[in-house]
């Protein structure tokens, strides 16, 4: 029962999808959709779970005082203020001049983006300690990263200028982009369409179960 | 005398040439013809395809027509109302609706409707005869879904038969992947130095391809863990990602018949932040001294700051996934990637279930098929043969 | 420990300066970089220019501040571009913070002295049609009528009444369109329901990030053109003859691009170079 | 307001920053801020883009087989409950059913179908030597790299040649897209820089 239920709604589920995917007769022209929205309000409850189970954690770390309790609070402090903020504003939550895009602009924003944008010293540090030419592959993707990398900014034009029009940096980087770049992207895309289409299929099948295994 | 003669003359070619000119500003163009309306193919049953040959004014040098409008009716001789309009040069038109009954715009299916077209210039238009009865319906296959259709059931077929051969106990050969065949090492490496094998299933959601192709192969590395009596780190950032890792890995140990091995504060949940959770696992990688570490699965942003941490703390690293733009990061800092495909490939590969094996060989032979029409295509579109083409042409 | 092996072991934090040295300086000067256009901008702005003026543009902008970097000064410079040839706007959203995004472009255009004296109106000139959840099922509405996917304005009028918007049914009466995109859905599904079922213009600005899987759909003539990050902001830029932001951040991304490269050698160098000598 | 609000923003960005020479408690409080407020975010943000015009609006309408995502939804939630936990592995099976059937015509069409239909163009053009090395670069490049992935045979002999190749463009493309990716990050760190260095203490114009 606990097993084969699941089984059995994502064998049902997903094979009816596929079907209804070539009859474009109402009323199964609009049953795509609706399971796209179940699947997008399963998703919402899920987003919950997590938002849920963070507070739990961090309520417990409070209140058994463990190292850095201090720090779940302002957890606590962040959550509410968004969620309090947000229902108060209505539907209109993110219109601009709303104090909830007043908090999303001047902490969620920045906050977001400093993130991200420490990947650009992790990426130095990474170019300098840890991307190898360990082989010959490795070899030739580093090689034309550095093509792309000059290639495509302005400095790439004035290391290559005294070639002849159309052989410098810019211009291989240009080909590389269009054509065996373009080719590779193909070839990987296929393949992982195959490969997704299989595993789709292995999944509704019930020969890939593992995510319907715990407890 | 002379001079009246030349004033009159003048005149005379001055109106000739307004005649010429003024009055066939204001006449209509040439109206629309062969107008035929009928049911737009493969739809749900609320529109209608109107088509229609040129005016003959339609074209750069002459009386400029500048648009079509397109006029429907209930009856041949009721009023008809604006439904649309097309720029010159245009010759079809999709009359649709809304699909629900509520919508004032709402397109009933299966009535009768007449359309005209008309022709218009600046200042004046014409129309064109009337045309119809068409009826809007709609229809129980998209003829323009058959490739797809086809690919579908070919593909399944190939499955099946695939995997009922394995049932009849048929070998499948499959080639050696480098990245699988580094498994047994590193995990043999880690029970040599007595140091643990770390495993992260990236930050894809349970329900990813990705995360449950991984869930497979952790399951076969679990197994090979309990036999060699290492211990396996799996923590993870998303609870339910979490409890179905728990299962697979005791399933893992139970196959090894060592479940009194399986240690589930091993399997743990640390946070959903990226960057969070990718900081506490660099934490883990420094502390525990992992031997191995296995990235398989979803991966975004993070990806190079594990494979560097890893790169630098002396792990052996073997990764994969199927996201591209993290592909790069993984090639360049760990020892061994799974490309794409062959993440999802890999899941057969450790396991060797005839049943995933038999799937993995429709996968081929799908690939042949592709890979015979890519040549066969690209000759046939030399020699300017365009049926080809069309068998893969989908229409939405 | 001998020089290189010290060099190997180099504190990351020193790699970490350098980078923040070579982002920020920069910045301080004006220098006057040579910015080649390449082809896929070139081809883009070749359709553009070929819109007689008073052509209907769609424009979507499906991302959100995440990309703000990369993608807004695009934003800028394409309402600006349409504002100077008199081309009408029509913005739209896939995500959610898309028309926001589109809001605070148009507060930066048109302040500009320039953009001023043309004082483009609202539904005259440009309209904000806001966003609709469904992602690439929006653009298949949209196919059969713009007005019922989108039937209101962001700030809530009706769409039938602006003025701009009469006569707009579906792809029909759109003469291009451009999408600005971080994601799913973004250029791909504009390509996939857009292009190919309704054969509409389609240029597109992406992430760098993306760009590369952009790229076989431009080989195959189904996207007009592309900017691809930064960069391919700064070639538009150059190329409509304004040349604003992204251009201003050339200078840095170049520092910072030759300092990677070089960290790529000497981190290859040094590594191989004290691999030789333990293996000897 | 809004030079509070400037102020507010640098500071925090400051706060992540610090953590790229050592962990300390601004940035833990930078940090424990974020994980609060996006979390916050992304809940509000459900609610008012996903529950309400998905579920709520659907219900009010007379929609009630949108009472199904309810149900799939609470069962999800019941995962808090040890006991009865794992009813939520029903809803996992939809959200994977659903993942699965739409993948499958998804990626079979975008990816699959639409990229031959892409790829099959003449080897030869005439009159034009750049477009015709271009194309007979993309349809063995697409060709060997496919090689690449076939799992059926040995790669050796001319078959292993191909896919030789195919690896070859396979981390030609990698290089391009590694290149990109750095094009990005850098973009954002300029972008944070512009923001500290001109929006907040106005040194740069």
């Amino acid at each position: 029962m606990r097993r084969e239920v699941p089984l059995a709604i994502t064998a049902i589920v997903g094979f009816a999808l596929i079907i209804v995917y070539f009859i474009p007769h109402p009323p199964f022209n609009h049953s795509r959709d609706f399971f796209e929205d179940l699947f997008f309000i399963i998703a919402a409850f899920a987003i919950w779970l997590g938002c849920l189970n963070l507070l739990k954690v961090n309520a417990d770390k409070v209140y058994l005082k463990k190292k850095g309790w201090t720090f779940s609070i302002v957890v606590w402090f962040g959550f509410f203020l968004m969620v309090i903020v947000g229902f108060w504003e209505g539907r209109g939550f993110m219109n601009p001049g709303t104090t909830f895009y007043y908090l999303y602009d001047k902490l969620y924003y920045p906050l977001n983006a400093t993130m991200f944008s420490i990947l650009a010293f992790f990426v130095a540090s990474a170019s300098y300690r840890a991307f190898r030419a360990r082989n010959k592959e490795a070899t030739i993707l580093l090689i034309a990263a550095l093509f792309v990398m000059l290639g495509r900014v302005p400095f790439g034009y004035y290391l290559s200028s005294w070639l002849p029009e159309g052989w410098r940096l810019g211009n291989i980087t240009d080909w590389i982009m269009d054509f065996p770049q373009t080719a590779a992207q193909r070839a990987i895309m296929i393949g992982i369409a195959l490969g997704i289409v299989s595993s789709s299929l292995r999944v509704l099948l019930g020969l890939e179960r593992t995510f319907a295994s715990g407890e | 005398m002379k001079k009246t003669k030349a004033v009159l003359f003048s005149i005379l070619i001055i109106l000739f040439f307004f005649n010429l000119s003024f009055p066939q500003e204001n006449l209509s163009p040439l109206p629309p013809t062969e107008v035929r309306a009928s049911d737009t193919p493969n739809d749900n049953g609320h529109s209608i395809t109107v088509t229609w040959k040129l005016s003959g004014d339609d074209g750069a040098d002459k009386k400029n027509v500048v648009a079509y409008e397109i006029l429907r009716s209930d009856s041949p001789t009721g009023e008809f109302i604006v439904r649309g309009m097309v720029p010159a040069g245009n010759n079809t038109y999709q009359d649709r609706g809304a699909k629900e009954k509520e919508d004032k715009n709402y397109f009933h299916p299966h009535k009768d409707f007449y359309y005209k077209v008309r022709a218009k210039t600046l200042n004046s238009y014409s129309e064109s005869e009337v045309a119809g009865p068409a009826q809007a319906y709609g229809e129980w296959f998209h003829l323009g879904k058959l490739p797809v259709f086809v690919g579908t059931v070919t593909f399944t077929i190939m499955v099946l038969a695939f995997i009922s051969l394995a049932r009849k106990g048929k070998e499948f050969y499959v080639r050696p992947l480098a990245g699988i065949d580094a498994v047994d090492d590193a995990i043999g490496r880690a029970t040599e130095m007595g140091r643990p094998i770390l495993y992260i299933l990236g930050l894809g959601s349970a329900a990813d391809i990705a995360t449950i192709a991984s869930f497979t192969i952790l399951n076969r590395i679990a197994k090979k863990t309990a036999e060699h009596k290492t211990k396996i780190i799996v923590p993870c950032n998303d609870p339910i990602v979490m409890s179905v890792a728990q299962e697979t890995v005791k399933a893992g140990y139970l196959d090894a018949g060592r479940p009194d091995m399986y240690k589930e504060e091993n399997i743990f949940y640390l946070t959903s932040m990226q960057f969070a959770y990718v900081a506490a696992v660099n934490g883990i990688m420094l502390r525990e001294q992992t031997a191995t570490n296995f990235y398989l699965g979803k991966f975004y942003a993070e990806s190079l700051i594990l494979a560097e941490t890893g790169s630098v703390a002396g792990s052996i690293q073997i990764s994969g996934t199927d996201e591209i733009a993290q592909i790069p990061f993984f090639v360049a800092a760990t020892d061994f990637t799974l490309i794409g495909e062959e993440l999802y490939a890999a899941s057969a590969y450790l396991g060797r279930e005839p049943l995933l094996l038999g799937a993995l060989k429709a996968q081929d032979l799908a690939k042949a098929i592709v890979m015979i029409s890519l040549a066969l295509g690209a000759l046939a579109a030399s020699f300017h043969l365009g049926f080809f083409l069309k068998l893969f042409t989908v229409q939405m | 420990m001998n020089f290189l092996e010290k060099l190997l072991a180099l504190d990351r934090r020193i790699i970490f300066l350098f980078i923040a040295i070579a982002v920020a300086l920069p910045l301080f000067f004006t220098v006057k970089l040579h910015i080649e256009v390449t082809p896929v901008v070139r081809n883009l702005h070749n359709a553009l220019e070929a819109l007689p003026p008073g052509s209907k543009v769609l424009v979507s902008l499906d991302y959100d501040p995440g990309s703000m970097p990369e993608l807004q000064p695009m934003a800028e410079s394409f309402f600006r571009y349409c504002f100077m040839r008199d081309l009408k706007i029509i913005i739209i959203g896939l995500w959610p913070n898309g028309p926001i995004q589109a809001n605070s472009a148009l507060e930066v255009i048109l302040n500009e002295p320039d953009i001023k004296k043309k004082n483009p109106k609202y539904g005259m000139d440009y309209v904000n049609l806001g966003y609709t959840a469904g992602n690439e099922v929006v653009i298949e509405r949209m196919g059969s009528d713009i007005p019922v996917t989108f039937p209101k304005d962001y700030s809530g009028n009706k769409t039938e009444d602006i003025p701009l918007m009469k006569g707009v049914k579906n792809f029909n009466n759109i003469d291009f369109v451009y999408n600005l995109s971080a994601g799913y859905p973004g250029t791909v599904e504009w390509v996939l329901f857009g292009v190919d079922p309704y054969k509409i213009k389609l240029g597109a600005g992406n992430t760098a990030v993306q760009a590369p899987q952009i790229y076989p759909y431009l080989n195959s003539g189904q996207l007009v053109g592309l900017l691809g990050g930064m960069k391919g902001g700064a070639e538009f830029e150059i190329a409509t003859g304004h040349p604003a932001k992204a251009v201003k951040f050339m200078f840095s991304q170049s520092v910072s691009h030759a300092l990677i490269c070089f960290f790529i050698l000497i981190g290859n160098f040094a590594y191989f170079a004290t691999r030789k000598k333990k293996g000897a | 307001m809004e030079t509070i609000g400037i102020w507010i923003a640098a500071l925090l960005t400051l706060g992540i920053f610090s953590f790229l020479y050592k962990d300390n408690p601004f940035y833990k409080f930078c940090e424990s801020l974020f994980v609060g407020i996006s979390a916050g975010y992304w809940f509000v943000t459900t609610f008012w883009q996903v529950f309400m015009p998905k579920l709520a609006d659907n219900l009010i309408a007379g929609r009630f087989y949108y009472m199904i995502g309810a149900i799939f939804g609470v069962l999800m939630l019941l995962r808090l409950f040890p006991k009865i936990g794992w009813l939520s592995r029903w809803s996992l099976a939809l959200v994977v059913g659903t993942t699965a059937g739409l993948y499958f015509t998804r990626y079979l069409v975008s990816n699959g179908m639409v990229q031959v239909q892409n790829t099959i163009i003449p080897l030869y053009v005439k009159g034009n030597l750049s477009q015709t090395i271009g194309n007979l670069v993309i349809v063995i490049g697409t060709f060997s790299g496919l090689i690449y992935f076939f799992f059926s045979k040995e790669h050796k002999g001319a078959f292993g040649g191909l896919a030789k190749l195919g690896i070859w463009f396979l981390m030609l493309s990698f290089g391009a897209s590694f290149g990109y990716t750095v094009m990005s990050r850098m973009s954002l760190l300029i972008g944070r820089m512009d923001y500290l260095l001109g929006t907040w203490l106005g040194l740069i114009r």
